[in-house]
This record gives C-alpha cells, structure tokens and sequence, in this order.
C-alpha cells in the first residue's frame, strides 16, 4: 500500500474529530486512511502488524482521551497495546515511532489534524 | 593464646566480638592487619562467609589466619553456596584445624550480590545446618556414616530482633534453640527496647545460651536510609536518622562511633544482653575507639 | 499450569536465519491461557517475522497452525501435512510440546519460540506468579497450602531469614510478600502454629529420580 | 392511555432539555424537542475539550453523542427556530401553541457544503455555519446582515444551494400541540461582561471572556490571541465577573472549574506560559476535579483579590490593577491576555417565557423550583425545570437535572393518566 | 505582633453598623476591590480601606478609632462603586471619623483642619485643571495662584 | 454464489467536484461480489431514499454500500431503507468519501475514492446479520442502603410500579441523617413511616450483601440477614450507602476541651438543658478537606443558629468558602450580616488547649496579622469519607471506585447514576456527591433510568453480536477479568467444559474482549478480525 498512514478510529472521538476536520475543510496528507472501530480497545496487534506487512508507512490507533473512554478502560489498554507494539517494531530493527497512540476528544478536529501531521513529520524523519 | 570462646561465653560478664571482613583478591595483609589490630581488644574475631553474596577470600581462610596470628576465630558458614556434602567436607577440615567455633546463618539471598547469576544452593536452612552440626559433634555424619576423629564444635546463629512481622523469627529462634546452640548474635540493632523484648524472650525457653547484640554503627542520615532499603533485616528508626542529619559534615563517623558507644554502654549497664558483636565493615580500625567510648578497654 | 514467555525476537530471527519456509506452531493449552503461544501470539509472531524478513530483502514464507495439545502425538499429527511442507519449525510450546513436535518431525528443526518459565497462576489479568517447583515431595500440608520451596527466595523450610523487609515483605523485593510470614498468618488463622513450630529435616531433593517418570498403577 | 396525553414538550435543546428528551423518549414517551435557534446543543456544544494529558472532566465531549442520538432518535421530533406562544390547560392536558420562524435553510436538507457561504457577498457573511466548532453543522441565516433583509434583491445562496435546502419565501407558522406535561430547559445567558466597563471588555481586543476563550480553542485548536494571532504567554483569569455581587448575589458553579481547566490546557499547550488567576474563593469541590487543582495549584499563580481595573498600554499589553490581599498590597501587572470568568444569568426571555406559561421567577431571575425538595417541579402541575434555567450547573449537573426532570415528568404523566382512567372506570 | 481575638471589642462592629452609612459593613466578604480602586492606597499602601474594614468587623475599636489612616480617605467614593456588596467604605469612614471625634479619639479642631485641607486640595485642583485645560484651548480665563503654578512645574 | 452488493454513490448535490466519478463506477463495477453500482444523488433525502429502497428490491441487492458522507450522521438513515427493503441493518458498509476525502484533500482524489469503496466493499463481503431479540428481565429493585437518599429512591421506584427490597446493615432506617434533616429540613420519620406503609417496598435489616452475580434484569444477590442466608433475584441495584465524616484533628488534643463534631453541636443547640451557652464558637473548614460543600452548608447554618439562639461570638476558619451549591451564597451573606466572622488562612491553624479552653493560632489573610482565639467549643472539621463497607461491597459487586473510594469511577460517560456495570446504579453521598439538591437529582435520575429498563419487563437487544466461540474458548478467563461492563461470565457449555458466555444485555459491543483473546475465540460482527484485515489489506492496492 506504498506508504499509507492507517488509522484506527474510535467512533466516539476521533472519528467524528476527523469528520469536523473534514467540515472545517482542515486539510492534511491524502495518504491517510481511517477505519473505524468501535472503540480503540478493539484494535489488536495483529491488526497493525498487518498493516505494516501491507506496506503501511505508518499506524495511528486514535481513541478517547484518558477518562473519558465509552468503555472505561478500552484507550488504556490499546495506549499499553501500542507501546509493546512499539517493542515489536523495534526487536525487528523498525522505527517503533511509527505507530502511536493519539487520544482525543469528537469536537478536537485541529488536534487530528495535528497527529495525522505529527506522524507525517515521523515518517519523514525515519527515512520513508 | 587466646581463651577458647565456649569458656569465654560462660565465665565472662560482656562478651564482646567483631567481626572481620575477607578480602577481594589474595593479598591477605589488610586481614592480617586487622587481626592484629583486634586480637587482643575482643573476645572472638567473627570471619563473614561471602558476606551479601559478594565472592570473596573465605571464612575458613580467614579463620586460619586468625587462629596463626594468636586470635580466636568464629566461621560462618551460610548455606547458599554449598551443598551438605561440601558445608560438611569444610567443617571436618575446620575442626581439624582448630577454628571450633561456627555461626549458622542462612546467608542473604544471591540477587544482593555481585554475581547474580549464579544457582543459589540451599540445600539446608540454618536450623538445619545447627542440627547437622550437632550429628557431626556426635561422630557422624548426615547419612548416618561414623567418622573418624573426635569432633565438638561451639554452636552459635543469628537472629533479628527488630523484624516486622516478629512472630514468625521468633518460632524461628524457637526451633534454633531447640536445636541446641550456645551463643545467639543478632542483627544490628537500634532500638533496646527491641533487644530486651527479644532477650526476654529467649530466657524463656534457654537461660543458658549468650545472647551478642549486633552493633552496626551508621555514619549518616543517607548512609541510614540506604541500609533501610537495602540491607537485609537492618530497621533504623527515624530518631536515630534525625540525630545523624544533625550532626555537622565531616563528624558522621565519630557521631556514628558515639552513637554505638552509647548503645553499648547502656546493654552492659542494664544487663540488656551479654555481649555485642561490632560489625563495622571497612573501618575495623575503628573498633578500638568504639570499644574505648564505650568502657570496653 | 505452565507459565511461559515469548523469546526475544533476535534469537527467534536467529534460529530462523537459514529457513525460508516456516511454521509457527501454537498450542491451545497452558500458553494460549499465558498470552504466550495461543492462535493470536501465532499471528503477531508470523507478522513480525514476516516484517522483520521482509526488511532485510529475504523474504520468508509462513504457515501458522495451532493444535490443542501440543504435548500430544495424536494432536500434533492434526498438523502433519503443514510441517511437511516446510523447511522448520518455531513452536510456541512449552518445552514439553517443542520436544513432542521434534520427536514426531525428526527430519524438521523444530525451534523453542518461547521460554517455559514455572508453573504458576494468574495474580490478576496479564500477571502470573510462581506457585509450584515440581519438586515431587509436595510440603504443603505442613506449611497452610503455601510452598515456602519456591515461594520464599531460598526455599526455606524451617521459617524465615533474617532479612524479612518491614511488613513482611521478602528480602529480594519489597513487592514480594515474604512467603514465611503468609504461612504464618495462614497457620495462625487455622489455629495450626504447631506446625511452624516443628523441626522439618533436610529435604529429599531426589524424590523424584530425573528424568522424571510417572507409570499409572492402574493401567 | 390517551395518546396525546402522554407527550411531553421539552423547551430548549441544551444539554439538559437534550437530556430530559433522551431519557423521556428512550422510555417510550413521544418528546417534542423545542429550541428558539436553528441548532441544538446549545451553549454546551461551543465547549472545547479542555483535556490535557489525561481527560480533565469538563464532560464536553459529552455532548456531540448526545447530540447525535437526539438527532436520530425515532421518538423525539426536533422543533428549531421555534417559541412558545400560548398555553392552556392543565396536567395530563396542555395545548401549546408555537410559532416557528420561516426556516430559510432546511435543516434537513442541508449539507453544509459550505457553498452559500462562499457566494454570500455581505461581510461579515449573512449566511455561514451555525457555529464552525459544533457537531451537529448546519447553517444558518444571519436577518440583520441579509440584504435581502434590507431590500435588496440578492439570490446568490438560493441558487448556488445545491440541494435546494433555502428558501425565503413563507411565513412563520403556528401550530398547537397537545402535550401532557411541559419541561422548560431554556438554559443561561452568559453574563455580559461590557456591564463591567472598567474591565473593558469589548473596548481592548485582547480582555475576552471565558466563553470566547474555549471557542478560539475549538476553532484554532490552540490559543492564539484574536487580534493578531500570536500564542500568548502571559494570561491573567479574572473569577466572579457577574457572579456573587449585588445583582447576582449567586455563585455561578462553573467558573472556577472552568478557569482552572482552561488554564491547565494553556500550560498544557505552552509550559513555559506564565497563568494567573484572580479569585476570591476557589470552588475546588465536585467529582474529580480535586486531584485536578492538586496537579495544577503548583504552576499556576493564584492571587486571592480580584482586580478593579484594566488599562491597555500603548505597546497593547494590559496592565491590571488590583490588591493582592495575601500581602495587602495595591499591585500592577501587566498581561498580553485577560480572560473574564463570567458568570451565569438568567436568560433574557426567562421572564417572558414565565409570563406565558405562569410559572414563578425566583428573587434572581432564574425559574423557581416549587421547594428545595423539588428542584424540578414549578407553581404550575406538570410544569417542570431542568437545567441552568432554574441555576447555575455545570454540564454533568445540568444533563443529571435534565435527566431528573425527565423522572418528574413521567411520573407524574402516569399518575395522571391511571387517575383519569380510575374516573373513566367509575362513570 | 499576634493579636488576641478575644481581648477586642467585638461590639465594635455592631456600633459601626449602628451609624448611618455603615449598615452593610458586616457583609464585606474581602475581595478587595475598594482598596484596589483606591486612588491614596495606590499612593500609600499604609491606607487600605478594606484591612480598616477587617478591624472593624474583628473589633479593634482602639487601633482604628486612634490610627491616622483613618483619615487619609479623599471621600472620592471609588471604592463604593466598586463594591460588590454594597459596603459604603466612603461613608464608613465618615462614621469612624465621627466616632473618633465622639469617643476623644481625636479634638475637634483637628477635623476642622482636616476640611480646611480637603478645601484647599480641592481648590489646587481646580486651579492646576482649569490651567491645563485653558492652555489647552488657548483661553485666558484667570490665572493660577503662584502654589497651583509651581505645582504644575513639578508634573 | 457469492452475495450481491449494491453500491449506492452519492456526490452530495455536486458538492465534491474533486472526484471523477465516472471512473469511480468503471473501477467498482468489477470489485467481486458488485452486482450493482448507482449513482443517486442527493441520497440521504426523501427522493433518494426512495430510489435505494425500489433498487435494492428490484435488483435482489443482499448487502450494501453507501458511498457519501460520514456514517456518524447518516448511518441510521440508510440502515432505515436496508430494514424496509427487508435486509438486515448490519449488512451495510458506508465509505465516507466527502468529510474524509473530498474535503480535506485539495486536487483529484478518485483514486482514493475508489480505494475506500474498495475497502468498504471488502468488509461487506463478510459481514453477516445480527438479530435483536427481547430479553425478559426482572423487575425487582434491591436499594442498599437505608439513609435518606435510600429511602427517598425505594419510595419513588416503588410508587414507578417497581418492587423494590430496601437493604440496610443498621438495624433501624433514617439513622446518620440528623445532619442532613437539620440543614435541609426534611421528616426523616415520616419518610421511614411511609416506606414501612408500602406494600411496594420490604424492609431487610439488619442485613448485608455478602455476594452477587448476574447482569442487568437477572442479578443474583446473596444476602446475610440474622444470620441466615437468603438468596434473592433482582433486575437491577441501586447502591445508596452513604458517606461517613470523620474529624480532622491532631491526635494529641485531649478529650476534656470541648472539640465537637456539627452533628454534637446539633445535640447541643436543641437540648433546653444545656447549663452553659458557649460564648465563643470556633468551626474549622476546608482545610483536610477541599472536595466537599456540605461542611460549609453546615458550618453556616449551625453558626447562624448558634448565634442565634446563644449569643455567641462565632468565628470560622477557612482557605475558602465552598459557596457553589444552592442557596449557600445567601447563607454566607446572611451569616456575614448576623456578625459571624470568617478568618481565612492559607494553612491549617494550629489548635492546642488551654485550661479547659481551646487556644487556635492563625494567620488572617485579610487582616495580615497573626491571630490567636480562645474559645469554648470548637467545632472541629469534618473530612467526608466514603462509608465503611464502600471498599468491601465495590469488591462483592466488581466495581471500580473513584480517586478518592468513592463509587462511580470518574469517567464523565457515567454521569449522573451509572457504574460501568448495566443494572448497577449510585446515588448520593456513596458516590462522593454531597448536597441536598444534586442527592435528590440522583434520586430522579435512577429511577427514571430502571424505570426505562425494567418497566416492561423485557429489552431489546442485539443477539450475539459478540459472542464467544466455545469451542476455540480455553476458558483462560482474560476477557472475563477484562471487560469494563462485566458482562462476560464463565458457564458450563451442556453441562461440561467450561467457556467464556457474553451476556446480550450487558454486552456494550466495545470489542475489547475480541482483541485481548488469546485464543482468538472472540467475534464481534461487523468488526471481526476478518472484517477489519479486509479493509486493511484493500489498502493500497489501486
């Protein structure tokens, strides 16, 4: 999928952040691509690794912000998921900055934008 | 030469020990110096065996060494690095060589030291190790096999008066006791109060046995605190740490040196216990001037 | 049941390095239940090998079954046709499930993915803790159901050290509850302290001759 | 159980009347859902999430959901643009009339394109979105900047609408509706913050108020200052501008929660900022914001007395002039921002809207609950209060008092209908 | 210096309250507005209206009624304007004034030159503004005494 | 045969004139399993609804994909035309080609367009329907608790048509609330007269909880009541325990000076046969304690009150008055006003006693000066605590409590009443929320919440939309400990092995649980691993 950055929404915060971001007519890179999920504690590590295997230049998993999770504990668990999937990245030599986890909440559309661009900034500075 | 310990232990009013540190390498002379040093001033020099699981020269080496320079030994023996054959095999070679005194202790745990990875043995525990003392002493070994030559040790362990929970040592010191030993030398201690609860404690069960306050004396409110968290069963109470981050820069040691001459005094004073032993690890030149503030000289 | 954990990634690379037909072989028993071989570390592990190959430009291919128990011939045969297929094997067994599948395979290597590390239980989600050393002397009904062998530090039998931190907790780490004192509070409880109280000789460390063999005397 | 009977009208789509239709609705009570703007949400939805690393409670995010299944639930029938008129009859049986202004965008329609925007020649726009940093969005016609308002004969938007959603010709309609009990959420007014002219709000661009503090956020996503867009370092929070003084002898709930907050977000984005905030009590009380004030009292400067004046500089800076009363001093400060934590008051209709229904004001202008037991009951039976109309409230306490009124309102619908139907039986 | 509550008058405070004008004086809440709208405590921070308020409300009948503070108000009635809580700080200080006077805090002839001060304040001002304004608009209305002018010197 | 989709492609009336959907159809109509592709546009209104509807009819159309806009909005518009073309809701995809692509991207995005078509596809494929089903529940209420807010909620539930158990550890009601019935002036007798006088309502106690289990419409509680165990069943629980205070003093004060808690000086106030009126009264606040308003209510009524009726001088120490609840600014003022002094203080003033007094140190910030004060009483403060049994009943019923141990875990979707456990409510002091008003706001609040559940006596639910496949399931128990809803418990599969059962109506379909099973046991329809891997490995490969 030559570079594409996926993201793992959560349908209570950042999907609808970005749907404002797409109201607000923020722009940012085309090469995103948003699945939605239910809550961030859906996205398992298989579901990245896939990702990267497909070609992914980058995984965002994006879920509430702490405390304020639909289902209590579901972004914690995935911000623990994405850091021991940082480890998997970084035990086979890949620049585990390139998933992350972003919490936010549905009416932060520029602070979407600013973790689609953050994550750019990484890619870039990991040589892709 | 020197008064053989059991008869020390029973004819004299406040027994005092020290303790002397092996050394890393086999440069044996620093030893030798302290020996010389405090030969004379206490009443047994107690030879630590891999103390804190730190590899150094052995207890038994040390032993000798005091035994040559006209001192007299007491050999720990911990039960981490050795099975019961080898803790057996240096006992006979011990005996043989006229180091009669032993302390059984369990010994602290490999991870504290410096070689962390090695296989921690245990294959007995210190009730264990008095009990198969007390077999040798009776001319046989574990297995029952008779042995040749007589043997007869002078059987002493250790104790933490200060624990927390307390009850589980104190059924621990129950079995030791029960087990026969003839003097117990406890864990540094700071609070008496602590010591007497314990000491009274024992009387109960054994009125014979001689009972060495441990002495460890501390040199600074960090150095305290440091051995709090890190040092297996040593408790400083607040008070004391107060009193250490008091003192001025620089008079750490003599106040620490104070501090135990005072505690000393006041367990030969009011007959608390019948004796100390001092550890002061890396300063043994010091001993003779806690042993002075304190009237043992 | 078995606790065990995922190797690192450089030594599975490693053992790996000459292959380029693989299977990962996961066991749905004791290691799935211990997030360490179960169909989902199977995956993560393919993934990742996957990944890591692929950035080194030498691609591999991979096959990824699990069996319930690997530990059993007839289970491991359910997947026979797979390990023809390839040049190795990483299984996700424990060291009892490795060696089956090497027995059954003998032309194939079959590699360790994890470490087999105790017999334990799980404190809470994600967090096992040791409970049994296997020792084939089983101690507990002196000590209120708490194996003081691999529970305490130094597997003591007569009490507890002298190093016991305040609070009761255990010379080597203060998270660690010294085994001792909860035999004591255990013992306490059921009105049995008689128990501490007694002498327990030196262990026999050969009660079970190794390699151990057990024969049903009802078989 | 007559039908109609067991209608309830909610006044005021904020989050509290929100909350009240939700939970009617949800069990199985048919809600109209009145509100006097084109949009719902009200106040509650221009709110910016105030998290940091870690949520901050504010509950703002609360309220696009909420939106969202109002929106779609089957049971509730939104009314915008909508007032009541007229009112008559009692418990189990009121008839409401209201108007419901022409509505020049068909909010079903629209699909916020954005196209009439940009075809819109006035300046500021007489047509633009409802507010950019809301969901739901939707547009709305501005009448006083319309020129077809003033006359004029422009049709640009009409034309350029893609999905043919506006239309200006029409009228306001009226119509009756038969409801069995009413619940008044109509909500707060901020407070004015010109009334207090020494602070010169509305004279000095850079002295804004808490309100406009959270939209830069939600519309910049960081704070920039409105006038030249440059991220402020030095901010000063003012607590108790239009609460606790003569004419609003109340505390407004909010302010302190929300200055707090809002500081803790400015830190958050800037950690070098430099935040002050003037008080003369802290509120620190209310589920978990006590761990919040632990985290945040050691970066941020509390002064205990609040200023009396403000004085722009030449270089534009504003210089504050206040007693610091912890050292009894007369001091002088200068800040590149002042944020005014204004209060709540009443809302300007509140009186007409009690005169209409006849139900009681309280002595400070907000609808009074029949007894301190009965925070949600009125003078009038089946006339209840939810939410910042009846006193300050925050968003949980006002979606909690939505909710309650809810409670009250149903009860008392089914009393009523098994009395009616216990009279029916004896005749 | 520690002051012991309960060796002050604490029906200082009814009495104030008593005096026309210092009927609010109990309800101050101390948020400090009248001091900060305080033209002489921005010159002098020994006068703070509302510590003068606190030792009412606390009952130091003495240290009030005998401090010189007291009479350092311009009677400008900023700090009323202020007052959230409608305290009559100007008005207070008529009263405590009055009670100084009454209770032999002070001589009466000392009030007497305290108004012949605020007169002649008034008076400078008058001539210092009417000069400014005059030169201002050229105009050739009367000129300032020779104080008024030095005074002008100075700014 | 592979299912037919029908691809439904807005253009939202023109609005996204970045995409050349002309190719977008030409690259669709080939994806497999697209047996039909139309372009409508504007969809989402009347006229395009319709037009869906008759092609999903006439063209046989099984699943479906939209599109357009974002699902957010629109999803249950169209899920409304699937259910009236007779297709089941969940067989439905939405590509959001406008907010997520059209308009946020400058330039042609076609190939995007048809890249997230494709994946939306690619997930339809597999996606299969989901029932609802009405689940019959109990309708039952077992209230805990035996104060006022306990009392008040048995009462409301019970006159909503519930039954409802009032459980309490005393062994009479209405106890603990002396303090809350002088401030707010309420007849706790008559309310317990009046609960005794409902058929509605049994009483249990003493009694307590000692184990629970089940989920919404079907709890299990055990209950101990003199010493004897009863097992009951209920369709939810309301939890209304209280809070307890607790005096913050210095330990060392000694028992003979007059340091008394509000409620003792309640007592005094009211007994006529107090000898000697205290003349000076201190009350210390806000200090131990910052979270909690009703110390201050309190604090102001019984100084207004002690002045009142005794005469006496009244002094408060505080860091600040919590004045943000109901009425309590006019209090404050009208305690001003009646000659109560407050004396504010940045740290707690030091208290020692002095022949039979109470000497207390201040610094008053608005004077600056230090303070001293003899005083007769001191009315010490109070910390509010969660009560006693709060930690051992959130461990019988596995919920989470907040930072301070108050119930209700602070998460601002719980708000007002709710724990993350369907069925399992809070009100009042037990979840830290501590004024007359907002208790009886939770009070309204729960009942209208069980009312909406139970009335009827059955819900609709979804039906195994996540569900535990038994087979695969080596009952490891991660998703049992793992899910924030409790709605997952261990059964036996006929009698035998034992598996994981996700309850229907406790079930939030957050799919934690799907991600952390080990054994990949787990499905959640519409997002199963399979449906989520289609969409990822779609990417990228036009």
């Amino acid at each position: 999928m030559n570079n594409c950055i996926v993201a793992f929404c959560c349908e209570h915060s950042a999907y609808p952040a970005a749907d404002l971001a797409g109201k607000l007519k923020l722009h940012y890179p085309e090469n995103l691509r948003i699945i939605r999920v239910p809550c961030a504690g859906r996205v398992d590590l298989i579901h990245i690794l896939k990702a990267f295997e497909k070609g992914a230049a980058a995984v965002m998993v994006m879920g509430c912000e702490g405390g304020a999770c639909h289902h209590m504990t579901g972004n914690t668990r995935t911000k623990e998921r994405v850091k021991y999937c940082n480890l998997l990245l970084r035990e086979i030599e890949a620049d585990g900055r390139l998933v992350a986890m972003f919490n936010l909440s549905p009416n932060a559309p520029h602070k979407f934008v600013g973790a689609v661009n953050e994550i750019t900034k990484r890619i870039k500075e990991s040589g892709r | 030469m020197a008064t053989p310990f059991r008869k020390i232990l029973k004819t004299k009013d406040f027994v005092v020990t020290a303790e002397a540190a092996p050394v890393k390498g086999s440069n044996v002379s620093k030893a030798i110096e302290h020996i010389e040093l405090l030969k004379d001033k206490v009443d047994g020099l107690n030879v630590t065996d891999n103390q804190s699981s730190v590899m150094r020269y052995p207890s038994l080496g040390v032993c000798l060494l005091v035994k040559e320079h006209g001192g007299e030994p007491v050999l720990q023996v911990t039960c981490r690095d050795r099975n019961r054959l080898a803790i057996q095999a240096d006992l006979l070679f011990a005996y043989s060589r006229g180091v009669d005194n032993v302390l059984c202790l369990t010994g602290d745990s490999i991870d504290v030291g410096d070689h962390k990875e090695a296989k921690q043995v245990f294959d007995l525990d210190s009730v264990q190790l008095i009990h198969l003392i007390h077999t040798l002493n009776s001319g046989q070994d574990m297995a029952g096999n008779e042995l040749d030559g007589n043997i007869d040790f002078c059987i002493g362990t250790t104790a933490t008066p200060s624990a927390d929970p307390l009850e589980p040592q104190l059924i621990k010191v129950e079995k030791k006791l029960a087990a026969g030993v003839e003097f117990i030398q406890t864990q540094a201690v700071y609070e008496l109060d602590e010591l007497k609860r314990f000491v009274e404690f024992v009387r109960k069960m054994d009125d014979k046995v001689k009972i060495l306050g441990g002495i460890v004396p501390v040199i600074g409110a960090k150095m305290a605190a440091y051995m709090n968290d890190n040092v297996p069963g040593v408790f400083i109470p607040q008070h004391l740490i107060d009193e250490l981050a008091q003192t001025p820069k620089g008079t750490g040691v003599a106040k620490g040196i104070e501090i135990a001459a005072r505690m000393i005094r006041q367990m030969r004073e009011e007959k608390i216990c019948d004796g100390v032993h001092i550890m002061f690890i890396g300063r043994e030149e010091k001993v003779p001037d806690i042993l002075e503030a304190a009237g043992l000289l | 049941m078995i606790i065990a954990e995922r190797k690192p990634m450089d030594e599975i690379k490693r053992m790996l390095a000459p292959y380029k037909k693989v299977l990962v072989a996961g066991c749905g028993t004791c290691v799935t239940v211990c997030w360490a071989g179960g169909e989902k570390e199977v995956a993560i592990l393919a993934s990742q090998l996957r990944l890591a190959r692929s950035a080194e430009h030498n691609e591999i291919s991979i096959f990824e079954a699990s069996v319930e128990r690997q530990c059993e011939r007839e289970m491991v045969a359910e997947i026979k046709d797979k390990v023809t297929e390839v040049e190795a094997v990483i299984s996700l067994a424990c060291g009892a499930g490795v060696q089956t599948m090497s027995e059954m395979f003998e032309d194939k290597p079959v590699f360790p993915g994890v470490n087999t590390t105790f017999i334990g239980m799980p404190e809470k989600e994600g967090l096992w803790v040791e409970m049994c050393g296997a020792c084939g002397d089983c101690f507990l009904d002196r000590t209120g159901g708490i194996c003081p062998i691999v529970r305490c530090a130094k597997g003591l039998l007569n009490g507890p050290c002298g190093g016991t931190r305040k609070g009761g907790k255990c010379e080597i780490d203060p998270d660690k509850d010294c085994a001792w004192v909860l035999i004591y509070r255990r013992l306490e409880k059921q009105g049995r302290l008689d128990l501490m109280r007694n002498y327990y000789a030196p262990k026999n460390y050969r009660a079970v001759k190794r390699p151990g063999r057990i024969q049903a005397a009802k078989a | 159980m007559n039908k109609e009977s067991n209608n309830v009208l909610v006044v005021g789509a904020g989050i509290s009347g929100i909350a009240s239709a939700l939970e009617l609705a949800n069990s199985g009570i048919n809600v109209y859902l009145l509100e006097k703007e084109a949009v719902i949400g009200g106040h509650s939805a221009s709110f910016c999430c105030k998290a940091t690393d870690v949520c901050s409670q504010c509950s703002a995010c609360v309220v696009p959901d909420k939106i969202k299944e109002t929106v779609s639930h089957p049971q509730i029938r939104l009314l915008t643009n909508s007032t009541i008129r007229r009112l008559s009859g009692e418990l189990g049986n009121f008839r409401v009339t209201i108007t419901q202004k022409l509505q020049y965008i068909d909010q079903e329609r629209c699909i916020a394109c954005g196209l009439c925007t940009e075809v819109c020649p006035t300046d500021p726009k007489a047509i633009h979105p409802s507010f950019a940093e809301a969901t739901p969005f939707s547009y709305v016609l501005d009448e006083e900047l319309c020129l077809r308002f003033k006359g004029e004969k422009c049709d640009l938007c009409r034309k350029g609408c893609p999905t043919k959603a506006i239309k200006f010709k029409g009228e306001s309609k009226e119509q009756e509706l038969s409801v069995g009990a009413l619940i008044v959420a109509t909500g707060f007014d901020v407070f004015d913050a010109r009334k207090k002219g020494s602070l010169g709000y509305g004279r000095y661009p850079n002295v804004l108020t808490g309100l406009d503090l959270e939209q830069i956020f939600t519309r910049e996503g960081c704070l920039k200052l409105p006038a030249s867009g440059v991220e402020p370092r030095n901010i000063a929070f003012i607590q108790c501008v239009g609460s606790r003084d003569e004419d609003h002898d109340y505390c407004s709930h909010v302010c302190c929660k929300y200055a707090m907050k809002l500081s803790g977000l400015i830190k958050y984005h800037n950690p070098d900022a430099r935040v002050t905030i003037f008080y003369i009590d802290l509120q620190t009380a209310g589920k978990g914001f006590a761990q919040f004030y632990e985290e945040y009292k050691e970066n941020i400067r509390f002064v205990r007395g609040v200023p009396v004046e403000i004085l722009q500089t030449a270089s534009g800076e504003l210089e504050v002039r206040f007693e610091d009363i912890s050292q009894g001093k007369v001091c002088r400060d200068t800040f590149e921002l002042v944020v005014l934590s204004v209060g709540i008051s009443p809302s300007k209709e509140s009186w007409d809207l009690a005169r209409t229904l006849g139900i009681n004001l309280s002595d400070n202008g907000f609808f009074a609950e029949r007894d301190s037991m009965n925070t949600n009951e009125t003078n009038i039976d089946g006339i209840f209060i939810a939410g910042t109309c009846q006193g300050p409230k925050d968003i949980p306490d006002s979606i909690a008092h939505g909710i309650a009124a809810a409670s009250k309102a149903r009860q008392v619908l089914t009393e009523s209908a098994s009395q009616r139907q216990g009279n029916q039986g004896r005749h | 210096m520690t002051v012991a509550l309960s060796e002050l008058d604490t029906k200082f405070k009814y009495d104030v309250a008593s005096e026309p004008g210092g009927e609010n004086i109990k309800v101050c809440f101390a948020c400090g507005l009248c001091t900060a709208s305080c033209p002489v405590a921005d010159i002098d921070q020994k006068f703070n209206p509302r510590r003068i308020i606190r030792k009412v409300l606390l009952g130091m009948r003495k240290e009030v009624l005998s401090s010189d503070t007291i009479w350092f108000c311009i009677q400008c009635y900023n700090c009323q304007a202020h007052c959230p809580q409608n305290v009559d700080f100007a008005d207070i200080v008529k009263a405590l004034r009055n009670m100084a006077v009454r209770e032999g805090y002070v001589d009466p002839s000392f009030v007497k030159k305290i108004r012949e001060i605020d007169v002649f304040c008034q008076k400078l001002r008058h001539e210092m503004v009417v000069a400014v304004v005059g030169s201002r608009s050229q105009g050739t209305e009367g000129k300032p005494s020779e104080l008024a002018a030095e005074a002008l010197k100075s700014l | 045969m592979e299912t037919k989709i029908g691809v439904f492609i807005c253009n939202c009336s023109g609005t996204l004139n970045n995409i050349d959907f002309d190719a977008v159809v030409k690259k669709v109509v080939e994806l497999p399993g697209v047996t039909s592709i139309k372009f409508i546009s504007p969809l989402c209104l009347e006229e395009g609804k319709k037009k869906m509807l008759s092609c999903i009819r006439e063209e046989n159309i099984e699943k479906v994909v939209v599109a357009a806009c974002s699902p957010e909005f629109k999803e249950h518009v169209f899920r409304e035309v699937l259910e009236n073309a007779g297709l089941n809701g969940h067989l439905f995809s939405m590509a959001n080609i406008k907010e997520q692509c059209s308009w946020v991207h400058e330039g042609d995005v076609t190939g995007k367009v048809v890249e997230l078509i494709k994946m939306a596809v690619s997930r339809t494929r597999l996606l299969q329907p989901v029932k609802m089903n009405n689940f019959s529940v109990n309708r039952e209420v077992l209230v805990v608790g035996g104060g006022f807010e306990a009392i008040n909620a048995a009462l409301q539930l019970s006159r909503a048509g519930l039954r409802t158990t009032l459980l309490e550890r005393e062994a009479v009601l209405g106890t603990g609330t002396t303090e809350l019935e002088n401030l707010c002036g309420f007849d706790i007798n008559a309310m317990v007269m009046e609960v005794k006088g409902d058929e509605n309502i049994e009483i249990l106690a003493p009694a307590e909880v000692i184990e629970t289990s089940g989920k919404i419409g079907d709890f299990n509680v055990r209950i101990r009541k003199g010493g004897e165990e009863i097992s009951r069943k209920y369709g939810a629980l309301v939890i209304a325990t209280g809070y307890q205070t607790k005096l913050a003093l210095e330990s060392k004060l000694k028992s003979d000076v007059n340091i008394v808690s509000q409620e003792k000086l309640c007592h005094m106030l009211e007994d006529p046969e107090l000898r000697i009126r205290p003349r000076t009264i201190g009350f210390m606040l806000d200090f131990a304690d910052e979270n909690s308003r009703l110390p201050t209510l309190a604090t102001l009524n019984n100084a207004l009150a002690a002045k009142r009726k005794w005469g006496s001088e009244v002094y408060v120490f505080c860091k600040n008055v919590k004045v943000d609840s109901e009425r309590i600014e006019r209090l404050y003022q009208e305690a001003r006003d009646c000659g109560v002094m407050f004396l504010k203080s940045d740290v707690s003033p030091k208290v020692a006693a002095e022949n039979g007094k109470i000497k207390i140190e201040a610094k008053d910030i608005f004077l600056g000066e230090d303070i001293n004060l003899t005083c007769d009483v001191l009315v010490a403060e109070e910390c509010l605590l969660p009560a006693e049994e709060t930690e051992a009943l959130s461990s019988i019923l596995n919920i989470r409590r907040d930072s301070r141990g108050f119930y209700q875990d602070e998460n601002v979707h719980l708000y007002p009443v709710a724990s993350e456990k369907k069925g399992i409510f809070f009100i009042g002091g037990c979840r830290g929320n501590l004024d007359l008003s907002r208790v009886l706001t939770d009070v309204s609040s729960v009942v209208v919440s069980i009312y909406k559940l139970l009335s009827s006596g059955n819900i609709l639910a979804e039906v195994e939309r996540v569900k535990v496949d038994p087979q695969k399931c080596v009952a490891c128990l991660t998703c049992i400990r793992i899910c924030p809803h409790n709605a997952i418990q261990l059964v036996r599969v006929d009698g035998g092995k034992e598996v994981a059962e996700i309850c229907d109506l406790a079930c939030e379909a957050c799919g934690i649980c799907a991600a952390m099973c080990p054994a990949k046991a787990i499905t959640f329809q519409g997002y199963r691993d399979e449906e989520i891997l289609a969409q990822v490995e779609t990417i990228g490969e036009s």
